[in-house]
């Protein structure tokens, strides 16, 4: 079971040429800079533009080729549009209750819910036109979520809002995925929400697809930019194990050993993803241990990119898991780098994402 | 009593025409007007010139032409005749078409606009939420054109209120059937009975008037920020 | 003894009335009313409209003309009921001004108006014996910038009355008992107005009606209201 | 030839009165649709009513009333009169005066409409970057409103060509100054000379048709995506 | 010279309460979390919205009190609207045109030099319905700056754009300000924009103004919600003293010692801004040596805070300067941190902001 889709379009200066196969499950997150071709792809999968000589497959269910086009309000997709795009003439609350009365039924959610998630019960009342940017978005995302879709597309949904409210509704997006088995386009152009929400990664750039794969993949390969930016980093998979109540650290056990984690209780046993910035990881030659570093990994260095630059990035090796490390040149060379010397990898922080 | 019987045959006769034209004209022209608004076809602008173009001929000439259409041996009224429904000329179904036929531009236009401006997004918005295109007319169409549909009807409305030519023309001035109230003012001028004339007119005027400011002021005004 | 006879099924009767007769036809259908039971029903419009009309239909049984030329016209198509037709009264030309007490005659020779209202000669009989008489004063061409013309005779009266003209030609019907100065048009300065009838559907009511405009208590009233009758 | 100079100098008469009459009724419609637009007065409404009032009026009384207002002793014909303008009765600015006030809801309304559509944020947009409210007017509003610039002129040019008992009224059918052709036609089927009136509608049918659809091609309809 | 503003307005279900004063020159920072009233307060900034009893002077200048009210074209301010609000009726290059021919002569900016800038020349005959959320906000800035405002009011005028595109756009903002003394009010919920731009703070919610000050004083100061969140960080003042070009290293001089950052060559004698986040600070009893990390602090712990949350926040001084470091409630067990005790500060990374 798969998304498999084939677009192609010339604007005269922009020409738009894709080919992409995702997994149906999970979410997949689209990046890329401004202008890349990331709205007009989610606009063809949602079949609100149509382009001859198109293809796209969801699962079993062909919804476009030669002879077949499927109308946008038969593919049961969620849309939520970069402009908020609500209905002016309706109250926010007629706007949530526009998609969820033509859901089948049985298969609403619960407004309430996803109102207290959205913290837009004090707007239910209002015009579109008295909400602030933040709130219109707000209103979409639910508005978007109650038509219970097949397939939610997601267009830089979280722009406009602040982190700690980006905080609160990024944990929901996963749990549509993973609870409702709902299937996500997430495009983005910040790296912050990709990392944390995709499971798959489409990078874009010229109305071309650059990469696709699985996000530790696609994060940590150095021939392309994501690598080498100064924000470069790595995703590892843990498995939680244990819990220090004294001093309130997760303790779990990764490909690349030990990792302990401030913070609240994380349910033992579970599966969580870890990202590691990379300029959040500094290399030693010794095991320090009068530092307020916790986590330390024992890797062996794979590979120095980053030429004559003053900043260098370090891809090592922990287990069968790639670590990148920015580290400044001067620092390199005073630790002689070379491929396959043993360092130890000291991690500042390490987040976890799912 | 200050008003004939005949005066208030007429005035009955009038808001049911008028009722009824503009109830048609909303029926045939929403439709007409959507599609102009939609269209991409090449040629799209000739229909629009059809539309426009009843309104430059005079009334009475324009009534004398759907009288010839309307006769028994005209293609409107062969074709009525062999539906069955007899000739349609100096009936009030007859004034229904002419006063439709007249007032369609009024109608089509000032919807084509508001459609117009309906914007494509919003249509996409409803779209993804499992509006079909009946759908999505309804629940978004309509109502963010809703200032047009009040223009529309306005205009249509009164237009068939004051229509006059085209009404006498082909409705042949019968009390009851096919006398409306302009006719029946026009013939209070044209018999010297001026107070009468002045009388009816000024109920027209006053009904007229309190319509309007009922149908204005209750317009949806606030729905069209954008 | 003549209109009583079908008394006791009253019917109806249409009657297409010239505008300019529609000051009569009104007391007329109401004494013919009273006395026979018929309803009458007056279609008013201009002797060209209600032609049209006519020839395409319209649910006319008697036609009350402006002139004789349509009804004619009608005859010899065989629309009408043929051998109907006859003059039901004859049309007088006034000259009319609203101003009161002022010598209409002498305002028409010394051109003391602005405008001066006529029917429009081409389409209403007034309008032709306006022209007519205006000839014989020797007045028509030198007129010509100042006439303004009505459809019918209707309008060129509104014209004067409202005193955007001020003075003009109309019909005596119309000037007669309203405040203004008027002067009857010798007959012989004009071809006379035949204000012809004719019957267009056989209906014994309607043909009762016909029998009415000519009994001599329908000429009473044609005449009351300022027409002569044959 | 197959017109007659009487009908050319009608077709002439009625595209000046038609071509000035818009040209007034855009003049006047434009800065009282904007106001009525943009007002946030309370009684707003009964203005808007008022201006579709005369619509309701046939035609003819319409003109029978404006024939006594515009007589000497009539309230616009002493105001005129007093001005020195003379009476306006049967004169060419009086038949531009009639055509105005019949055909001005057709102007206004479809405008109001399109102004309301300009949205407020466009405005503000405009503001900021140094315009004045006479500026943003010209330079926002009216290109945004084009389609309805073009609707009310249609409907305002049609109207008046078609424009008929109004104009009879008050013009008083006096060749090269207030005949216009609708007039023309209406004599030729008075007369029954049919085939002349078949003509002289087809040409003006044709000559509308013609400018309508020049200008329906060429409206501006690319720029109200919103 | 400074800009004194106040406002009330009472929506129901929002109430909007400032009295604010700040610099006239450099560029103010609104930072807030959704729907707290930054848009209301540069639309009343603008005179786009009329509160009556509103006061608002600035430098001798008076927009509005009782008696007056100096209509918003008149008070030639730039407002970049959240979106992006070009005129549809126009192409790319009638909108940028639209503001510039509306300055007074003398005072045009160059249309190239923006246009370069923003990368929006392959636009120029477009109409801004086919252009993507990014380029048409680009377009908005463009237009915006070209009108030569003499107060720049910027309401999340990046929010759609990707990393890259913002580390292009920041630095010519800067210049905006500082070359032409254009002030700035810059609406942003993305700190990093922020703390990147801003020399002033103000930090709102529910429509109220919760603190006012320089950027490093906001940041630091433990009673706001900045200094507790885990994205704490602290801003220094700095001057570039030398440059090592073998390892392509910056030499700077600050109040809290030496500095060293790697990248291209600073501007010898030229003061900046640094930035270090909280969490890429951790503390040692002892100076290392054998690390990666080049910049090593000595200072004495002020004050720890955060109870027992499993990471606590620990404000240091070194020289007059505050540096927070946010550091695992254990380590800070371990260290035994107390206030007055010497430590030294080692920060993974330091940004130059200005
Ligand atoms: N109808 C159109 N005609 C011409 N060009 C178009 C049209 N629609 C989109 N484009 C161009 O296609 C390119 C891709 O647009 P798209 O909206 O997909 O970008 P995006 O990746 O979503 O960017 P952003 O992050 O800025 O929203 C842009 O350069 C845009 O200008
Ligand atoms: N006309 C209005 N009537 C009622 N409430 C309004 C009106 N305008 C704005 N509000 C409310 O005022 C609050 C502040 O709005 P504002 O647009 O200033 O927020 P903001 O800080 O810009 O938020 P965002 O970051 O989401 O854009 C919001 O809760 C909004 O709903
Ligand atoms: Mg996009
Ligand atoms: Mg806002």
């Amino acid at each position: 079971m798969s998304i498999s889709a084939r677009f192609h379009i010339d604007h005269g200066r922009f020409t738009f040429g894709v080919d992409i196969a995702i997994p149906e499950k999970g979410i997949t997150g689209v990046f890329g800079p401004s202008g890349c071709g990331k709205t007009t792809l989610l606009r063809a999968i949602a079949g609100l533009d149509h382009f001859p000589q198109g293809y796209i497959r969801i699962g079993g269910e062909v919804w476009q080729d030669t002879t077949t086009f499927v109308p946008t309000y038969k593919r049961m997709v969620g849309y939520i549009f970069q402009e908020s795009n609500l209905f002016t003439h309706m109250t926010v609350k007629k706007n949530l209750k526009y998609g969820l009365s033509r859901v089948p039924k049985g298969r609403e959610l619960s407004m309430d819910t996803i109102v207290d998630l959205l913290d837009i019960s004090a707007l239910m009342d209002q015009y579109p036109r008295n909400l602030s940017g933040g709130e219109q978005q707000r209103v979409a995302i639910a508005r978007a979520i109650l038509a219970s879709p097949r397939l939610l597309l997601m267009d830089e949904p979280l722009a406009s809002l602040d982190l700690d409210r980006k905080r609160e509704i990024i944990p929901y997006i996963e749990a549509l995925n993973h609870d409702l088995g709902m299937p996500i386009i997430y495009v983005s152009h910040d790296r912050d929400e990709i990392t944390r929400l995709a499971d798959h990664l489409l990078l874009m750039d010229h109305g071309k697809i650059i990469s696709s794969g699985s996000i530790a993949d696609v994060l940590t390969r150095v021939d392309l930019p994501l690598a080498k930016s100064a924000d470069a980093e790595s995703i590892i998979r843990a498995k939680v194990r244990d819990y220090d109540s004294k001093y309130q650290l997760s303790i779990l056990e990764s490909s690349v050993g030990q990792v302990v984690i401030p913070g609240e209780k994380l349910e033992l046993g579970r599966d969580v993803r870890l990202r590691i910035p990379a300029r959040d990881v500094s290399l030693t030659l010794v095991h320090q241990t009068d530092t307020s570093i916790l986590n330390i990994f024992s890797a062996t260095v794979d590979q120095v990119f980053g030429g004559d630059a003053p900043q260098v990035m370090v891809k090592v090796r922990a287990g069968d898991t790639a670590i990148l490390a920015r580290i400044t040149r001067k620092s390199a060379d005073n630790l002689k780098l070379k491929p396959g010397m043993k360092i130890f990898a000291q991690t500042k922080s390490v987040a976890v994402l799912t | 009593m200050i008003f004939t019987e005949a005066d208030l045959v007429a005035l009955f006769v009038t808001v049911k025409l008028a009722f009824i034209s503009t109830l048609v004209l909303l029926l045939c022209g929403t439709p007409l007007a959507w599609w102009l608004s939609r269209s991409k076809w090449r040629f799209r602008f000739l229909i629009e010139a059809i539309v426009a173009l009843p309104l430059v001929l005079p009334p009475t000439v324009l009534g004398f032409y759907l009288l010839l259409g309307l006769s028994p041996s005209g293609p409107i009224g062969s074709l009525s005749s062999s539906l069955g429904l007899g000739s349609l000329a100096f009936t009030f179904q007859g004034l229904v078409v002419g006063s439709v036929l007249y007032s369609m531009p009024f109608v089509v236009q000032p919807l084509q606009d508001g459609f117009r401006n309906v914007g494509i997004s919003r249509l996409e918005a409803a779209a993804v939420l499992g509006a079909s295109p009946i759908d999505r007319f309804f629940s978004v169409a309509v109502p963010v054109a809703r200032p047009a549909f009040v223009t529309a009807s306005v205009l249509g409305f009164a237009h068939t209120l004051g229509e006059f030519g085209v009404v006498l023309m082909i409705g042949g001035n019968i009390p009851g059937e096919t006398q409306v109230v302009s006719i029946a003012i026009y013939d209070h001028v044209e018999m010297l009975h001026y107070s009468k004339a002045h009388l009816l007119s000024g109920l027209l005027l006053l009904l007229s008037f309190l319509t309007l400011t009922l149908v204005y002021r209750h317009r949806g005004f606030k729905v069209v920020a954008s | 003894l003549l209109f009583g006879t079908s008394y006791a099924c009253s019917d109806e009767v249409r009657i297409a009335v010239a505008s300019n007769f529609s000051l009569v036809a009104a007391p007329l259908s109401q004494v013919f009313t009273k006395t026979t039971g018929h309803e009458i029903i007056l279609s008013h419009a201009s002797t060209g409209k209600l032609y049209a009309q006519i020839v395409n239909g319209a649910p006319f049984d008697i036609f009350l003309a402006a002139d004789v030329e349509r009804p004619l016209k009608l005859e010899t198509d065989l629309i009408a009921v043929p051998g109907t037709r006859f003059t039901y009264a004859y049309g007088q030309l006034v000259l009319w001004s609203s101003q009161k007490s002022i010598d209409v005659e002498a305002a028409l020779r010394d051109t003391e108006f602005r405008h001066f209202a006529i029917a429009n000669e081409k389409l209403a009989p007034y309008g032709r014996a306006a022209m007519e008489y205006l000839s014989y004063l020797g007045l028509w061409d030198n007129i010509q910038k100042r006439l303004v013309r009505g459809e019918n005779v209707n309008q060129a009266f509104q014209f004067v009355n409202t005193e955007s003209a001020q003075l003009g030609l109309v019909a005596r019907a119309q000037a007669e008992n309203r405040e203004g100065t008027l002067y009857l048009v010798p007959k012989s300065h004009y071809s006379s107005i035949h204000q012809q009838a004719v019957l267009l559907q056989e209906k014994p009511a309607a043909r009762m009606f016909m029998t009415f405009l000519q009994s001599s208590e329908g000429k009473t009233i044609i005449k009351s209201h300022g027409y002569l009758t044959p």
